[in-house]
């Protein structure tokens, strides 16, 4: 263990506040630098930090097995994402691969967690536009896909589905009908929030026209995922690059054009029922056969490949580069929020400060940002540290001398 | 050979200097370091693709450099741009005036393995914290985790 | 462009029983697949190791007290385990398994995580093998 | 016989104020570094199927309004400090609970360079939940174990 | 005798005990029904007795950089402001315990007293996140006081007196809900904007009923507010209820009709979005005062006619 000696003083005059899961989407801490020209942006920066923990020096020394484990916690939300990624690279190098079935298990994880996350963040978004009603039921209706994650991999969260040449677990006859019966339910609560979050004029208010990204600006800044995908941006991993994991089974792309936060949740929400298809196609159709490789090498073969698996949030990219011993060489990790973050920065310059709050949601952070602690840098060049809260009241002190007026 | 990877052989080939295929749907492209824009440059120009990341790999103290790949990813391919950059010369020219997104990738490269990227808009610390000492850097091989 | 449309959700609250668990004056019976503390069975222990081996947090040890008639003393971290069960999926001889019946552990301090698994007898024999320092040692790291 | 009446006033104000405290803690919840799977689940107790408000919790936005620490995640470096003064700021009497493996003993982070450690190696812990994540009855159970705990403690060691 | 009857009045009933006792319950049922709105539980009967209680014996925290006197003294004010209110109020539907003409005046006055001590303390404290929140309180104060005032004036204007105990009595005979409908809307949604209750609670989350402007409050300090803003919700009830509702009445039938406007309330806090301060301040000066101006003139109109 490493010892560090106590910083003696505060840095700054910082006032941070970390305001805690009531804002779920921003969980995790970062810290926003905004700089302000009158109340447009006009420069914005990011610092991370607050929880990096070093995962990806972490794993040069642990084997590859153990590996799978660390990087599954590189997220809570979408642990799968992280394990499925991880594993499929490893194969690759092994040049083993899963048998069917464990593959079509390993799909059925990976939809049921994109379920649970775009609950998750409907709850999360509309907590943060005010309407706790939303959330509450939201997260209510969550709680059954919650529920059958857990009685078929044995975690709520972390669910170690995947080991590396195969699945821990498989699937019975009990639990399909038991999915099954819950995606009915699921579909039926999902076109109710559909309609909710495309007809309930107070919410609109909130998400309609706001943080409006253009096709063309969408590209440029390499979004990826369900805010590619809210711009017009065809880019799905499932239907672009099906070699690697959706071969069996086609996904249709689900496209929004309007750019802005609305349809980012209509994208999320479309997304649901083409998951709640795949999954019921994939039960219906399952492989026979084993669930882990016969035989899965403890030192995997020299050499490097790039894996690459639809996250809820986008596109996770996986490199790894083995040199032939019991552990991995180099390990990069490139999360799909660390893609959007950039088109956050970027997005918020020439904008309102007011609503920045509602653009960083609208991205679905992932592994990012919240303490919410934002430094707005005023043309005289003097800094002062903000709240997350304080930029959020500034917004709506900012909205009402516009709408005073 | 997928069409869009044959585009991209075609974009880069002035200034590679090997080109591979080491898997389908992959293309490797090793380039001198001082030609990283203009490749980047026409690739962005024809609109191939999106930078999805920046890796950097230490090849260790032995070999003394640190391999510097940028991934450009279109549908199904991959396009891997291969740049070699030693220790006593750890400079790389930033791509954010092309690719402004590209800001934190190359944070993360610089403080993560300590290479200088010249001109980059904004080289603060974006994961290691404040107290950090300087000079260290965590993806070196030479730093070994105590604990 | 409707304001409440979360209306018909509301009045169907108000006679609709909550659902809200009584937990924890209901426990409801958990998933069998469940992930919760770790059992083991020293019956049939080879003591080959391969569970530690690649547990990530290096949550369990088997201590071997005499290899050659099979007697081995598991002590486990439970608060070092992440609940990943790639013990249960190394163990060839199926001695482990995660219970799905113990999941409440929290405690007030962290003495009580670490657990002895193994017969009565070695475990008499190993523990009292450990000296009273040694074991508070091995408790706090 | 006088003293006798005031320390028995004594005696049944402090019941008062035990039952207070023990029906109503307000809670802060701070991640210093996990990787959100307990937050969700910490989230996830707040809202219809456990609701803990039933327990009278309330999550809190300030520190000076709670009394329970929530805690996830192994200590980061940069997050250190923060943990640090939140703990600080919470008005006595405060309790911190450390909710998942990691908050316990670093869990899988043990040794990652950015990892100082777990979260009683900064400030005292009164209760640990361990799980990776636990489940939302397990944190219940935490919570409901540091209460009753409560009840047993005498005024005077607590405050 | 007449002392100990104003003793009692001031300490017992309708002032002191047991306005404070009923707003903690008001503020359960609130609570509860917002949760059981929501399919939850929610909290258990003595949930906000446990939390003053608590509150009260907590530590209080005197930050640095505040002015100490002003620190300890406006959560009194402020308490003191609403209990005030609260004598000259028709509690449970009986005679207001003190009444002089134009008490209607005072009563309301005494009411925003809260707000603005709320907003001042958040300036006392000096940090920047108080202070925001401190204006942002005195903002919305400033946003809906004025069609609140108006709401209430209306049947004023009706019954042609000042004085709340002949209002209530003229109400008994006229139902303003009836008659004046906007002034009755204005008037509940208005009390829901003076508590900062969730479609009002603009920067807050269900969670922190106060954290803006009262952050650096601890213990004491943040329970005098809270029981502050109880017993403004019972006065701001009783006298909606009174006003529109039909006027004194027998105690159950008036606590029912109070119940019946809790559960509106709640409704309407499970339901609607969160406002953005601009459209709160938008619906209160473009509608809320503009209508009950115009209902306003419709009465004049009539009573001259």
């Amino acid at each position: 263990m490493m010892t560090v000696a106590a910083p003696t003083t505060q840095k700054s005059e910082k006032f941070i506040v970390p305001i805690g899961p009531q804002h779920p989407a921003l969980k995790e801490p970062g810290h926003f630098e905004f700089a302000v020209d009158g109340e447009i942006v006009t420069d914005a920066t990011v610092r991370l930090g607050y929880v990096h923990r070093g995962i990806e020096k972490g794993t040069e020394s642990r084997n590859w097995a153990q590996n799978l484990y660390l990087l599954e916690r590189i997220c809570g939300i979408c642990s799968h994402t992280h394990a499925f990624a991880y594993v499929l690279g490893v194969e690759q190098l092994a040049e083993v691969e899963a048998p069917p079935r464990a593959r079509a298990i390993r799909m059925v994880v990976a939809e049921l967690e994109r379920v649970h996350s775009h609950f998750l963040w409907l709850g999360v978004g509309a907590h943060e536009a005010g309407f706790d009603t939303l959330f509450m039921y939201s997260w209510r209706d969550r709680e059954t896909v919650m529920d059958l994650l857990e009685s078929l991999t044995g975690n709520r969260v972390n669910y170690s589905a995947c080991v590396l040449g195969g699945v821990k677990f498989d699937i019975n006859g009990e639990q399909t009908k038991g999915i099954l019966e819950g995606l009915d339910f699921l579909e039926k609560r999902t076109h109710h929030y559909l309609n909710v979050i495309q007809q309930d004029a107070l919410f609109l208010q909130r998400t309609r026209g706001v943080g409006v990204m253009t096709q063309q600006q969408a590209r440029q800044l390499g979004v990826v995922g369900p805010t590619a995908r809210a711009s017009g941006v065809a880019r799905d991993l499932r239907i672009d690059a099906p070699g690697q994991h959706y071969n069996d089974f086609n996904v249709n792309m689900i496209l929004e054009t309007d750019g802005d936060l609305a349809a980012r949740f209509v994208v999320r929400i479309r997304d649901l029922f083409e998951s709640y298809r795949i999954i019921r196609e994939i039960l219906s159709n399952m492989p026979e056969g084993d669930l882990v490789v016969k035989r899965m090498p403890r030192k995997i073969k020299a050499g490097e490949t790039i894996s690459r698996v639809e996250a809820p949030r986008g596109e996770a990219f996986y490199y790894i580069k083995s040199n032939g011993s019991e552990m991995p060489e180099r390990i990069k990790v490139r999360t799909p929020t660390l893609c959007n973050m950039a088109s956050v920065l970027t997005l918020t310059v020439g904008q309102h400060l007011a609503d920045v709050p509602m653009i960083l949601v609208g991205i679905d952070p992932c592994f990012s940002c919240n303490d919410r602690s934002v430094t707005v840098t005023q043309p005289s060049g003097q800094r002062e540290h903000w709240t997350w809260e304080q930029v959020r009241r500034f917004g709506i002190e900012y909205y009402q001398r516009q709408g005073g007026q | 050979m997928d069409v869009r990877l044959e585009t991209a052989v075609s974009l880069t080939k002035p200034w590679a200097t090997e080109t591979a295929e080491p898997a389908p749907y992959r293309l490797d492209v090793s380039l001198e370091r001082e030609n990283l824009l203009p490749v980047i440059s026409a690739l962005f120009a024809a609109e191939w693709g999106y930078l999805s990341a920046i890796t950097g790999v230490d090849l260790g103290t032995a070999v003394g450099v640190v391999e510097v790949l940028y991934h450009f990813c279109e549908g199904p391919c991959i396009v891997t741009l291969r740049l070699r950059v030693p220790y006593d010369d750890a400079q790389i020219d930033s791509v954010c005036s092309i690719i402004p997104s590209a800001s934190f990738f190359e944070r993360e490269l610089s403080e993560m393995l300590g290479i200088t990227i010249v001109g980059t808009p904004n080289a603060d610390r974006l994961f290691l914290p404040d107290d950090w000492p300087l000079g260290v850097y965590p993806l070196r091989k030479e730093y070994v985790m105590q604990g | 462009m409707r304001i409440g449309m979360m209306l018909g959700d509301v009045l169907r609250a108000l006679w609709q029983r909550p659902v809200t668990e009584k937990y924890p004056f209901e426990r409801r019976e958990a998933p069998t697949r469940l992930r919760g503390k770790l059992r083991w069975d020293p019956e049939k222990c080879t003591g080959c190791g391969l569970c530690g081996k690649e547990c990530p947090s290096n949550a369990v040890e088997v201590i071997t007290i005499d290899k050659k008639n099979k007697r081995f003393v598991m002590r486990y971290h439970m608060d070092r385990c992440t609940y990943c069960a790639q013990c249960v999926q190394n163990c060839r001889f199926d001695c482990i398994e995660m219970s799905h019946e113990d999941w409440e552990l929290a405690a007030a301090n962290k003495e009580s995580f670490t657990v002895f698994y193994g017969k009565d007898e070695e475990l008499d024999a190993f523990l009292d093998a450990v000296s009273a320092s040694d074991l508070a040692e091995t408790a706090v790291s | 016989m006088t003293l006798n009446v005031t320390q028995e006033w004594q005696g049944v104000l402090d019941k008062i104020k035990n039952w207070a405290r023990i029906n109503s803690p307000w809670a802060i919840h701070y991640n210093s570094g996990s990787c959100n799977g307990c937050d969700i689940e910490i989230l996830a107790t707040l809202t219809p199927r456990y609701d803990v408000e039933r327990f009278g919790i309330k999550l809190q936005g300030s520190p000076r309004h709670a009394d329970v620490l929530i805690c996830t995640g192994p200590v980061t470096r940069q997050s250190r400090d923060r943990l640090l003064r939140i703990y600080e700021q919470m008005p006595d009497p405060k309790f911190v609970i450390a909710v998942g493996t990691c908050a316990i003993s670093g869990g899988v982070f043990q040794g990652c360079y950015n990892v100082i450690g777990h979260i009683d190696e900064v400030i005292p812990v009164n209760m640990y939940i361990p799980g990776c994540p636990p489940r939302p009855e397990a944190i219940i159970d935490g919570v409901v174990k540091l209460l009753t705990s409560l009840q047993a403690v005498p005024e005077s060691a607590t405050a | 005798m007449e002392a100990v009857k104003d003793i009692l009045a001031l300490l017992v009933f309708p002032g002191g005990l047991f306005v404070v006792f009923a707003g903690m319950m008001y503020e359960w049922l609130d609570r509860k029904l917002v949760a059981r709105l929501q399919n939850r539980i929610g909290p258990r009967w003595f949930q906000p007795i446990a939390d003053t209680v608590k509150l009260l014996a907590k530590e209080e925290v005197l930050p640095e950089s505040v002015t100490p006197f002003f620190f300890v003294v406006l959560p009194l004010i402020a308490l003191a402001g609403a209990l005030t209110a609260v004598l000259y109020t028709p509690m449970v539907g009986l005679e207001p315990a003190y009444s002089f003409p134009g008490d209607l005046i005072v009563t309301v006055y005494m009411l925003s007293l809260l707000t603005l001590c709320i907003g001042l303390a958040g300036a006392n404290t000096r940090n920047r996140f108080s202070l925001v929140g401190a204006t942002r309180a005195l903002t919305q104060l400033f946003a809906y006081e004025a069609p609140f005032l108006l709401a209430l004036f209306g049947p004023a204007i009706a019954a042609g007196s000042w004085q709340i105990g002949e209002i209530a009595h003229y109400a008994e005979s006229h139902w303003f809900i009836f008659t004046q409908p906007i002034g009755f809307l204005v008037a509940l949604i208005g009390l829901m904007g003076k508590l900062e209750l969730p479609p009002f609670d603009s920067p807050e989350a269900e969670t922190e009923i106060v954290a803006g402007a009262l952050t650096e409050y601890s213990g004491r300090g943040l329970a005098i507010f809270r029981i502050g803003k109880g017993v403004e919700l019972v006065v701001g009830l009783t006298l909606i209820v009174t006003f529109y509702l039909g006027g004194v009445a027998n105690p159950i039938v008036f606590f029912v009709k109070t119940i019946g406007m809790l559960v509106v309330m709640a409704a309407l806090q499970t339901l609607l979005t969160r406002l953005r301060i601009d459209q709160t301040v938008g619906l209160w000066w473009r509608y809320g005062a503009l209508l009950v101006l115009l209902q306003w003139a419709v009465l004049i109109v009539v009573q001259i006619a």
